[in-house]
Order: C-alpha cells, then structure tokens, then sequence
C-alpha cells in the first residue's frame, strides 16, 4: 500500500514489477496509466498545470486506497500522482492493484482512478490557443464515482 | 486561523495562504465566507459562485455548515479534478 | 494491435511504455499481467505447463482483439501470452488497451482477458505434491466471458 | 484428415497428430468420434465423456453437428483454460 505525490516522472513497469514479486500468490496485476493528451473537445492542448493541496492530498489518497483495500482482497495497491507542468504524452498518474483474483484486481484498480478522480485534491489548467483555463470537474467524472457508492 | 485558496480561488483572491483572526460571530463556513467576501472585490468575485466552492477544514472535506475556529486550518477550492 | 504467443518472458513495463508513445491523444493505458500462483484452493502447486494450439491459437487472440476494437475506440492493443513450463510467480499472459478515455481501455482490457480465458485454446496441467493434472475450466470464468455476450 | 488431439485426450489415445483415411459414411463430428472410439481403448476412454469435447475444424470451434472430410484437420481438446 503505497502513496507518491510527487513532481517526477515514475517507471510503470518497475512499480508493475515490484508488486508482481511481493507474493507467488498473486494471480493479477491491473494497472493504468494516465496521459496527458494533446486535444480534448477538438481544443488543442499544449500543456497542463496541476495543481494539489499538499497534505490533504495524501490523506485522501491514503483514505480512498483504504477503502479500496476495505471492499477488495488485495494484496497490495499504489497510487503515484504526479503534479507541477505537464505536456501532451507525459504521465500524470499511476494505480496498481495486486489480488489473487483477476476481477478483485481490475474492480479496485477501476474504483481507485474513479475515486480519485473527484475526491483527491488536484487541480488542472489548460494551455490552450486561446490561453490558459482551469478544467471544470466533468459529469462523466462524477457518475463514474458515483458508481462504487451502492 | 489558516486559509488556503487554491485553483481559481487563489488567482481571483490574489492570495495563496494567509492567517486570520476570526470576528467574533463567524462559527461556520457561511459565516467565515460571508465576512470573507465583505473583505474586498477579489474575495467578494472568488465567492460569488456557491455552487462550485468545495471547503476543507483541517484537510477534512465539509459541507458549509461545519464549524471553524480559530486555529482551524480552512480551504477552499474548485471541484476536484485529479487523475 | 498485437499478438504474440511465445515461450520467453516479456517486459510489460517496456510494452506499455511502447503502446503509450504511439499518440499524444491516448488519455489512459490499462494492462493486465496474469502470473502463476503458488497454491490454489489451498493446494499447493510447484509449476504449471501451458500446452496449446499452434495457428487457432493466433487467430482466436486475433478474433477476439479484433473484437474488442469494434466494441470500443481503441488507439491500439495487445496481447501476450506463454506456453511452456512456468513456476510461481512467473508471468502468463499480459494484456495493454489504449483509448482517449480511461473507461473505454479498462472495459476492452478485461474483455480480452475474460475472453481469453475460455476463448483461446490453451490448456494448463498443475504440478502438485499430488501429482500432475490438468486444470478444469471454471465457471467462474464461463460466467465472465458470458457477461460480454449480451 | 489430419487429427489433432491436446491435453488430456492426447495422453489417453497416446498420440498428438495423426492422418487418417475417413471411412465411408462419416461425414460429422458425431460420426468422426464413434469411428475413432472404435480403434482402441485409448480413443474410447479419452471418448468417454463427451461433455467434455470440445472440437475444431479447420483451427474453428464448432459443434458436433458440423461436417468433416478429408483434407480437413479437426482437433479434439478439453474447455479451454486460458489466461
């Protein structure tokens, strides 16, 4: 159960690997990364700021792996989120989750990028053609978490 | 108190952080955003919008009516958009 | 898209990393490494032996890969999958999907994996204390490849 | 026709691959796994349970119903346990 918040760059297959090792009982290891992409809505993006509340964001990211770990039998999770400058391509965040069971492992790791997404603390602007935005919080994001309320 | 404004909230109240002594009176989040609003067009433009403000207190997220007082570290930021 | 079927080991951080830089419009890279667990229902197993079908093998992966990108807008996909004798811990099978949305690459990513499952002509015989077997389809996985069917 | 025959009915007929001369009249999966119980004990133990065939012809799953002749490869194989 891991926590990084952090501005660098971070390896996926390393962490992917690190977990894979921990136990000969896991049988799945679900991963996803998070891309910073060049357009959204046909706007062009050239880069984005993220913005966090240092602080409340680990406590957030700890309490939502907490439940993840409370819902699924995991035998390990991680969630590294990077903030600071970012261009189109470049990581911006990265969950694993480790079970003995595919599905626990791509039901959480699904739950854990959701919950995230609407309950940690980060805030992103866009360098668009036509300046500099904050991205509103969208719909989609909230029904997604609002999924693994029930 | 401790304030924090982050996202939007910071620019248009043109401050990242600052410590307050709370009037007397002020024993929420309405409260304190009320006196806050009544400190200047910055704060008073940052606040005009409910509807999209989100609070902490202590890096707690709290609905308007929780207490604060002084000592209380308080944010207050946009909706999340992490990930 | 991609399909490998082969005996060497591979690198899934090196493989996401790949399927990442493909475009800057990917917004999310979900993976899935399958690996051999060291017991299973509390029997204990010291190694387990992937036998399958040489040319159906390929075009079932295929099928199913192709598949899964009518059902979802995928920026690209792959599939690897080991035949041979592998040891606890060792990796199996490793499915990556790529998409501008994150729910898009963790739906395509498990249904290539569930469709494997039951799917693919594989077959695995289990090393045991009690000796060796082959292992029965579960029906369990029958019910997650079902899931996809309607 | 060449047979191919995986897992668990490879080792009870004790044999991978095989061409064979397809009798007349057999012109199904059906007819194809009564010929073949016929050959030995091997096939008609690894026969035995037929729940637990399953068959492809041409490297395509298909039912016991489906048409065989020579020429083609059919493959006898257990549910499949990928992943």
């Amino acid at each position: 159960m891991t926590i990084k918040v952090q501005t660098e760059n971070f390896d996926a297959g390393a962490e992917i690997a690190e977990i894979s090792a921990k136990s000969t009982n896991i049988g799945g290891v679900c991963s996803f990364v998070g891309l910073v992409r060049d357009s959204d809505d046909n706007k062009s993006i050239t880069a984005m700021t993220l913005e966090h509340y240092p602080g409340m964001t680990e406590k957030q990211l700890a309490k939502i792996e907490a439940e993840a770990r409370a819902r699924w039998p995991l035998d390990d999770s991680l969630i590294i989120h990077r903030y600071g400058r970012l261009e189109p391509g470049d990581q911006i965040v990265l969950v694993v989750t480790a079970s003995a069971h595919r599905k626990a492992a791509f039901e959480a790791c699904e739950f854990l990028i959701d919950w995230l997404k609407t309950k940690a603390p980060f805030w992103k602007s866009e360098e668009t053609p036509d300046g500099t935005k904050w991205v509103d919080a969208k719909a989609a994001d909230d029904a997604a978490a609002d999924k693994w309320e029930e | 108190m401790k304030i924090l404004y982050f996202a939007h909230f910071r620019e248009k109240a043109n401050i990242a952080e600052e410590d307050v002594d709370l009037p007397e009176g002020v024993a929420d989040v309405t409260g304190l955003l009320n006196w806050l609003e009544s400190r200047g067009e910055g704060y008073a433009d940052a606040f005009a919008d409910r509807d999209h403000i989100r609070v902490a207190v202590n890096q707690e997220h709290v609905e308007f009516d929780a207490a604060v007082k002084n000592g209380d570290e308080v944010a207050f930021f946009p909706p999340m958009t992490g990930g």
